[in-house]
């Protein structure tokens, strides 16, 4: 029996991937929030940072199919492809919980996206670099929203306090995994092709750490150890039940089928 | 008294009546019931397609469904500013949905149990909403009336793109084409009861004829939807029920009797999802409470802050 | 097009498949609390209810797959059926919400199941009497286990009779549906087929107006309107997620498709 | 002092050593701490599958773990019963559960993420408890030995459904076999690590083989599971690790060093899902707390009703 997938055939479609799932993924999360929010205003936020998210998903896995060559599309990766052979971070994939958490997730997530795509800006992949301007202008605005809600919480009432910082503390622990450089992600990265995530750890701590400070809140301390890696198609148990109600229809009725959406 | 002549004589020259303008109160009391309960269904309107947005079958269709729902926020949004601009504040209309005591669309009481059902309900539902809105486009009270420009606008758009969504499925397999059968037949008669009970038996309307806040009675409205369904739902191969046929003499389609029980147990709130909407409602907002008083919280303080260090 | 499956092509398959679509999503249910109950006993209590609703289901729609006769199997109509050909109660798919909800929903639906499989148990088809007799003992239990649950409930502290109360209220509205009586349905049961739902209402009010009043509860009064019929294919919107879960596994990996299980 | 000599004396003839006798506080110390963490180990163990329950792909897959499920919980109380023979209550043994203050096997920690994890978990979790668990049968203590007969035969039972659940996968897809594959590649080297940290490292562990509630070191476990578990491996068409490879003049199979970082890591709470699982847990038994307030309550109505009655 075959090893699962590994990332050294194509690695540069799954880095492409990559991206592409961080940013499907969390759109999902995001699209669980609509007639959720706390009112009228934050239900149209979260339905922004889903379309834009979803948007991203849909250009980056466009591209992935097309690096693969193996004739599959967007909507095939995204919906009939197995979990194992996702390759997004476990931060994304982890259930939304209340505002607190979804906005701590909100604020780690969108710094890291942001440097990341600053980088990729600059690939020496034309069809990446342009992928990645046109996020970097949204993920930007992410940013700043989740620095303002963090800083608005951390400095709301207690209870607002408590529960934000809940959302550090308990998501902390899939820091480590976000800065995880692959041999073949450094190798893109020294020909200028991807961004290698490790050297995107102290920009992002500067700039939690400024908002965290202005926001009353603790940084929490330590390093969890990676429990697992994308990049070997292991998750949380959250992404597979995730994926029944992202997949359920198209596992059902594919298009493969002859089914028309 | 003169005052009111004065207004009524405006609304006879088509002019539109302000937010500071002279009105009657039970002028302002209708259109603060009327406006909000339309405000309420939007929002309330949210949650059967909310509940779908996690299944999308393609991303295409995904990023669709959540720009649709996040215009209807946004129609809720518009429309009770301009009922705030009535005297009366979102918070307590939203209190009185919350309680039970305002009333939204009956037809969000009706189960949204397949694909199918979320394009139809872009098709019929926010079909019938623009039939219904578009003489609201030139109602009397200005603010409403513009909040029905854009409001007619985007709906008039989803209508398209849930009318597409079910062209597309007619073209698929047996099992799509039965899905969307099986909507239509489960929604076609509730839209229809979206636009009121018979003019026989429907309360305020000369009135509300009057004072130009309806400009057409239920019965001429639901002639017209379904004048404009019937080739449609032909057009994507729809077998439809054998009450509706072409009157030649009337020039319309007849759809024979309603069941208007129907419509008032739903409105009594005997709703397949009556209950369900109403929890789901509760729940954001008992869930978000925190965070509204955060932020008022915040503001308050950076506004004493403010204070302070313009005192200094 | 064709309007959607009529029941009245074979309608004691319809029969048998709404029997096994009861025990079927009313297993699912009970499945759902395992390892999440107030106590060890009652995880125990709640797993012994799964297995014999599963295995009613399993007996049931076997038999259902055989009175079809092209070729199903209790596998396939189970996991690869559309969710408008379900023929289950709505009562059936509703949440399991809190304890109290459940343990209502449990008096109220085996009190039912009970008067329908001694009815059953004396069917002329001598297959489907042999399945009720069996089963006619596992609800003769659920049945008491869940007029003590809420007698012990109705009767403990103030919260718990709040509780249950609740259940009752708000799952009323599910009743009439119980005792809807098509035409092919008093058809079967004039042949000694079936048993029509309408001939077990005075019945189950009876017994369970004598539960409530011995556990303090009261009776909610009104009979809600039908809005839509499992025999059109009609349901609540639970369904649908419910199935999500349920099929996922073979709507992604069919035994059609060669995989084994 | 002359008890303790006899004490041992008994233990060293074999005996069974039953509640009401005479035992040093540190033995009945250590057996409290070890079946609790065994009983705990049975009740979180039910979350990693409970959770595929409403997944499982056919009736049959599904009546059988819930019956596995179930039995875990069974084995939960057995254990929680033999315990409380010594003295601590069950509710104290689980409020230090949900305190964190008692551990369980870190094997729960790691992530249940396809349905092969499932039968994995019967084939090897349950394979290294049992082979933990047999020599236990004959251990010091009555009430725990009893209840490990019991314990290990629902065990080895599960151990087998396990691995015919991945028989029947291996004779299924491609993807099907990718599925085992990968399970087997997460969940071997933690499953070794079930035998506890090597005989170098272990605390304890002469005192217990002394008072025979051990009777073979983690190490020694820890081979006669290996090489128990490599053919099983081959037969379903695994491909195992570099560094199992079979040692002629040992005659065992080799395994190299095992990750106890990794392990120390789990233990200390860094394991992927070990929140998760205190989450899970506390949330049972917040959500429970009123039903089981309710049956006290209950029941204590009933007594005092009895009383009366017996006193009329």
């Amino acid at each position: 029996m075959k090893s699962i997938y590994t990332s050294d055939e194509n690695p540069f479609f799954q880095y492409v991937l990559g991206l592409g799932d961080d940013a499907l993924i969390l759109g999902q999360r995001w699209s669980e929030w609509l007639s959720k929010g706390p009112n009228l205003e934050l239900d149209i936020a979260a339905s922004n940072l889903a379309l834009d998210l979803l948007g991203q998903a849909e250009m980056l896995l466009t591209y992935a199919a097309e690096l693969e060559g193996k004739g599959r599309t967007a909507d095939g990766l995204s919906f009939l492809r197995d979990g194992q052979d996702f390759r997004n971070h476990w931060l994304v994939e982890q259930p939304n919980d209340d505002w607190g958490v979804t906005t701590a997730r909100m604020l780690m997530f969108s710094i890291y996206q942001y440097l990341r795509y600053e980088k990729l800006a600059k690939s020496s992949d034309a069809r990446l670099a342009e992928i990645a301007t046109k996020a970097l202008k949204e993920v930007s605005y992410h940013r700043r929203f989740a620095a303002e809600w963090t800083i608005r919480l951390g400095g709301g009432t207690e209870e607002s306090n408590r529960r934000v910082q809940r959302g550090f503390d308990i998501l902390w622990r899939f820091v480590p995994e976000l800065f995880e450089t692959v041999a073949w992600e450094q190798d893109l990265a020294e020909k200028g092709l991807a961004a290698a995530s490790d050297s995107l750890r102290a920009a992002w701590d500067a700039d939690l750490s400024e908002i965290l400070a202005e926001a009353d809140l603790k940084k929490p301390e330590g390093e969890s150890r990676l429990m697992g890696s994308r990049h070997n198609g292991h998750h949380s148990e959250h992404l597979g039940t995730l994926l029944c109600e992202l997949q359920y229809l198209q596992r059902t009725y594919p298009t493969a089928g002859g089914a028309v959406w | 008294e003169a005052g009111e002549a004065e207004f009524q004589a405006r609304i006879d020259a088509d002019e539109f009546i302000e937010p500071k303008d002279f009105m009657p109160e039970a002028y302002r009391k209708t259109l603060v019931r009327q406006m909000s309960q339309h405000a309420h269904s939007e929002i309330v309107g949210m949650l059967p397609e909310g509940g779908w947005v996690t299944r999308a079958p393609t991303l295409k269709r995904k990023i669709i469904l959540v720009a649709k729902v996040q215009d209807e926020a946004g129609h809720g949004l518009y429309i009770y500013s301009a009922a705030e601009t009535l005297g009366t504040s979102r918070e307590e209309m939203v209190s009185q949905l919350h309680s039970g005591k305002a009333k939204y669309s009956t037809i969000f009481n009706y189960p949204t149990t397949s694909w199918a059902d979320v394009c139809t309900i872009g098709w019929l539902v926010d079909g019938a909403a623009i039939t219904n809105q578009i003489p609201l486009c030139r109602c009397s009270y200005g603010p409403y009336a513009r909040a029905m420009i854009r409001v007619c606008k985007e709906e008039s758009f989803h209508m398209r793109q849930g009318y597409e969504g079910l062209l597309q499925m007619v073209k698929g397999t047996d099992e799509q084409r039965r899905m969307v059968q099986d909507s239509f037949d489960r929604w076609f008669w509730p839209s229809l009861m979206m636009f009121g009970p018979p003019d026989s038996d429907s309360a305020h309307s000369s009135q509300n004829m009057a004072w130009k806040i309806k400009r057409f009675s239920n019965d001429e409205l639901r002639q017209r939807f379904v004048d404009a369904t019937v080739p449609q739902a032909e057009f994507l191969g729809i077998t439809l029920p054998e009450q509706v046929v072409w009157n030649e003499e009337r020039g319309h389609y007849d759809y024979g009797d309603l069941d208007w029980d129907e419509f008032w147990a739903v409105v009594r709130g005997d709703g397949a999802c009556s209950a369900n909407r109403m929890d789901a409602r509760n729940k954001a907002l008992d869930d978000g409470a925190w965070v509204r008083e955060a932020a008022t919280a915040f503001a308050e303080k950076q506004r004493s802050r403010a204070t302070m260090i313009a005192a200094e």
